[in-house]
């Protein structure tokens, strides 16, 4: 296998090159400003890419790529590594033609303008997205080598919208018997999916333009797309064009034929849409290759669909001690949390795990936990706590425990 | 300041959607086949459809070519009577098909005509959408070669679907009470701290020869910071 | 003047075309996923840029751009629209060749790579960066349209670094005489700064590599800046390459020739650091046109060097009666708020302010108030109350009042 | 686990820098002159630099040419004598030199070694930096001609400085008590809610023909949302 890269300082004598040598940057005029009048990242960060799984989709416009989840610090995603999911293809549209239509079970069914929906009072809240199918390729056994792969289809933005509520009010919805809302796109697949009145009801379900203080990226949705917290982002319709009030689910193909669980007795579940209490570790992780003995930050992210992350617990031993992590604040209410927790590494292998609680007192199960009840034949809701093997030459491996 | 009335609170923002335009967007098909348009098409003009429009990506039989996922296969004559596919429950079935979990025959309908052809999405007359819907069924062996798919006979059709009481909601992971499934997850794990009863023995984990399967990771990490990639692919010699 | 645009629906007849007429991407297959493995913003969003003010500086590299504020939403500012200010240019530095020395009061110089510092100990958190010169140019007069220019000096991000006192203490800084830190940067400029100790004791002090997730932009210090809450900007040093612990402060050109503010008496008060508290409203701001009469969200942002946002009020009137806007939250420490307030707009002339107060109860001046105390020959730390006059045409102007 | 001493909590990380190291990267000048080498340079050979590698963009005499503001002027010999330059106080003179502001001589010692020449920093001797600075200060009239300034005299100047006395730290604006300035803000506003006293005319505004001096601000704004820019600039006529 791979030799552990040897890359802790060296003696230097009178000293380092880098230091006694001043560089051209010390010794010149730089660039000037608004080079770029959007800018983007060093040359030096060009590994840190969102990627396709090779083989994985049979097609490229039905298809995921993933973001690189062992690169990133903190909680915000940043816009252009937003993992994708699109069902036909992405487009950019433009907002001045776009539509967004309220009918169904309204007084007045309505249409609205991006100037109008911008013209209305708005929120931005920070949220975590998981596709449902999120760690899918791992139910059954280790599949991919990274957490790229395996957990990639995360993201965590602050979205800026108008509550959907503001907008089924001004149509007169009838918020009695309409217990069920559809939302639609405006692509080819016109995604459809059937959204839970209980969040629209509470205010968290926006009608989002913003993300991350700009607005959409296409790949995203721009110009509109729903944002519902904490649930799978199948829902979280793109491109959205229409809301629909209705007394009754609308077996939509994205909920009732993909995006259910399949369970050992042979059945399915339908309109499984919350995103459970899940967490892993970013660094270190699969396919990285710690570079010496000694001091580490372990890192990761941890999140639920159901409210805060109440605490997180790390083992490098494969589960049989923990300890409790440090969470980076603000612990935000369906929103990624950033923990960490200090480890010296000896050198010998080591079992890297993590294991996240949510407020409502639910804990991440193992893989056994998980099978037991679900089986390993599902594809989407893989919520289980991730195993890193450490490897004595400092690779880290993606394993599941016996 | 603001009118309580949300109606009235934003004047000037939004107006009412006209008739045509509510008719041009609202094309869902629900369950109960509220939203279906009146009309049918036989399952030989189905086949017409399906060999000109369809069967390029799915396969001429709908067992799909080599690159799609087969939309028919897996159900028996038996499943249609029990509405359960048996096949679901074997472990060691490989793949699943559309008409294997297919519950409402609505969801085929209202996917045809809302997305496919998936290249020409929206494309498709009403007929057709019947026709190349019953032309699926009938590969499924659900109706038969004669068979013409319309609005009056949807109902009847819905009751033959092989897995159409394969589906379940009892389940706690829909927010809000709508669906009345299950109020506590399903899995109920236990925080131990210490001395925990595990094995932390690999179960699972990639075979060499598939190292590289997801390319170079020494490129696909940052080239500072506590570790670097795996170099996962061999330099090519000189 | 300019005529509002009118834009408010026409009547629509049997319906628009953007809804009878299935647009393409309706009909069609988008766009492959990756297609750019770092993606961008819509083609629309064009004119969302950071800009220089014509004029403003005699070269390029020793320039200023400004952020967007007014197409902003939420508070993150999208990293390729953070401001700039560079004093001799930007440089994209090989982070594997960067290094930070500690030195002075300490037992033993110590050298750090970045591998190093990646290694320890992080935090994340989100903070506002402003440059002490922001609003500089209207200390006298009204100079500029747009909030882009007059507030635009101003960016907010979560920033992922190792607090500066981990650093100190492995190099055994001698933290009791030890006073006075030096910051400096290894580009041309060297750019030197007298940092706060009190600030690096409180842990607040971070040396960050993370921004928004990812690294740095090299516009912004790649690899290695320092951030200074709540501190002007030209202390968050960039390229940062060296930290040096003394007992006196270090009187570079940066704090006592540049950075100094003039008052009336013509003495110059010098370490002027801290960002008190201000506010600015973006919707609408400066060389906008309302589109129409009728409902708005007025919406803007609000910061303070000393701590959090307590309140913000606003008026519509010219500061003859105000009323509390709603902040968005988690309302952080030294980090922007989102505030917003209806509004329904009658087509007369109006003036809208925003005024904020933070924790410590330091409410934001007028300029009336703030030239009472510091005249108005000074640039830097103008942080007086915005006025925006809303003429009948729609149009709104940057003023300022007797 | 982690040791509590934190020059031993992180094993590995960091390493001592040499002498060498520490020398070659600690270069500033503090106003005590601490970090000052020692050396001197006179003000002829300093006029030789300026004019080779200063001149082109700072202008002969220091009095800048048309892009670069002036090093050099509005200081008198009364203002040496009393350590405060008089023109600092008239809110009509135009401009602030660096002479005018500076208050320590480390400062311009210390900028001119680490930055200049701008495109060619740390590109001068010792000697030339002793030099060429005290040449500026020739400029203003603080040294004779035939002066050559050295860590020996450095401090003498100081006390000759136009502005040495100019300067203030009392101010609640540096966090902590480190320079002993004020604990309350100069500025003390109250925040009244209703019928305040206030005239809200407006008494400053950009003149009309400004209005294109930042281009065309419907370029600046996003297309969409409830407004749009102004359009500043006239569409050309075709
Ligand atoms: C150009 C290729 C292409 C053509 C032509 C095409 N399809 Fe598809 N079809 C797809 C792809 C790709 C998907 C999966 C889309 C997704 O991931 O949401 C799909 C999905 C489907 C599904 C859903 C299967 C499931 O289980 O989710 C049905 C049903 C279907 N197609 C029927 C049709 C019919 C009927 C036609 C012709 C009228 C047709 N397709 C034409 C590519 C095609
Ligand atoms: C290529 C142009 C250029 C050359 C050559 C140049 N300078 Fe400068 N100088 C500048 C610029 C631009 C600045 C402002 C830098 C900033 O904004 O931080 C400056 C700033 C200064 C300042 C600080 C003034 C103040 O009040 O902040 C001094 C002193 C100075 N230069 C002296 C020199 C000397 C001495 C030399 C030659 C040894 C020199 N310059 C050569 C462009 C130049
Ligand atoms: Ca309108
Ligand atoms: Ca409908
Ligand atoms: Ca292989
Ligand atoms: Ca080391
Ligand atoms: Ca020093
Ligand atoms: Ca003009
Ligand atoms: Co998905
Ligand atoms: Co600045």
């Amino acid at each position: 296998a791979t030799a552990p890269v040897a890359l802790a300082q060296k003696a230097v004598g009178e000293g380092e090159a880098a230091i006694l040598e001043l560089p051209e940057h010390t010794r010149g005029l730089g660039q000037p400003v608004v080079t770029d009048g959007y800018g983007k990242p060093s040359k030096y960060e060009a590994n840190v890419q969102r990627r396709q799984s090779p083989g994985l989709t049979q097609t490229r416009q039905a298809s995921v790529s993933f973001a690189p989840l062992q690169s990133l610090f903190g909680i915000v995603t940043p816009s252009g590594l937003h993992f994708e999911r699109h069902h036909q293809g992405w487009w950019d549209i433009d907002p001045s033609q776009h539509r967004l239509m309220v009918n169904g079970m309204v007084k007045t069914p309505k249409v609205f303008t991006m100037d109008e929906i911008m013209r209305l009072p708005s929120q931005s809240r920070f949220h975590f997205i998981e596709c449902g199918a999120n760690t899918g390729m791992e139910w059954g056994n280790v599949a991919v080598p990274t957490v790229q792969y395996s957990h990639g289809m995360l993201s965590c933005s602050e979205f800026t919208g108008v509550p959907l509520i503001t907008l089924l009010e001004m149509a007169g919805a009838d918020l009695k018997n309409g217990k069920f809302l559809l939302a639609e796109g405006a692509d080819g697949s016109s995604m459809t999916r059937t959204i839970p009145m209980s969040l629209v009801r509470s205010g968290e379900v926006l009608v989002a333009y913003g993300q991350n203080g700009e607005m959409l990226r296409p790949e995203n949705g721009y110009p509109l797309r729903l944002v519902v917290p904490g649930v799978q982002g199948v829902s979280w319709v793109k491109y959205l064009r229409r809301i629909e009030v209705g007394d009754q689910p609308y077996g939509s193909k994205d909920e009732v034929l993909h995006y259910v669980d399949l369970m050992p007795d042979g059945t399915h579940r339908q309109y499984t849409s919350i995103q459970e209490c899940k967490s892993v570790v970013t660094t270190p992780s699969g396919g990285q290759v710690l570079l010496d003995k000694g001091f580490y930050s372990i890192s990761g992210l941890a999140w639920s669909g159901r409210g805060k992350i109440r605490h997180v617990d790390v083992s490098v031993d494969g589960g049989r001690n923990w300890r409790r992590a440090r969470l980076q604040g603000p612990v935000m209410d369906k929103c990624l949390t950033r923990f960490s927790i200090d480890w010296a590494w000896d050198g010998k292998p080591a079992i890297v795990q993590s294991r996240a609680t949510d407020e409502t007192g639910y804990v991440q199960p193992t893989y056994r936990q998980l099978r037991e009840v679900r089986g390993s034949r599902s594809i989407y809701h893989n919520n289980a706590i991730q195993s890193w093997l450490v490897q004595e030459n400092g690779e880290v491996r993606n394993v599941q425990l016996a | 300041q603001a009118p309580a009335d949300p109606a009235q609170r934003f004047p000037g923002v939004g107006r009412a959607a006209t008739p045509a335009e509510v008719k041009a967007w609202d094309i869902d098909v629900r369950p109960d086949f509220k939203g279906l348009p009146k009309g049918s098409g036989s399952v030989a003009k189905g086949q017409d459809v399906w060999e000109a429009k369809c069967a390029s990506c799915h396969g001429v039989f709908g067992e799909s070519n080599e690159v799609f996922a087969p939309l028919v296969g897996g159900t028996t004559e038996e499943d249609i009577k029990n509405g359960r596919v048996a096949n679901l429950r074997r472990a060691d079935y490989p793949g699943r098909t559309t008409l294997m979990k297919l519950a409402h025959v609505s969801t085929l309908w209202d996917y045809i005509n809302r997305a496919m052809p998936w290249n020409a999405p929206k494309s498709l007359s009403v007929e057709e959408v019947y026709a190349v819907t019953g032309y699926l069924l009938h590969l499924g062996g659900i109706v038969p070669a004669d068979f013409t798919l319309g609005d009056a006979n949807i109902a009847e059709v819905q009751q033959r679907l092989p897995n159409r009481k394969g589906m379940s909601t009892a389940h706690a992971m829909w927010p809000g009470a709508e669906l009345g499934g299950a109020r506590a997850p399903d899995v109920q794990a236990q925080a131990c701290m210490k001395d925990c009863p595990v094995e932390p023995k690999v179960a699972s984990m990639l075979p060499d020869f598939a190292r590289d399967a997801h390319g170079n990771l020494a490129d696909q990490n940052r080239l500072v910071g506590p570790q670097r990639g795996a170099r996962t692919v061999q330099a090519a010699a000189k």
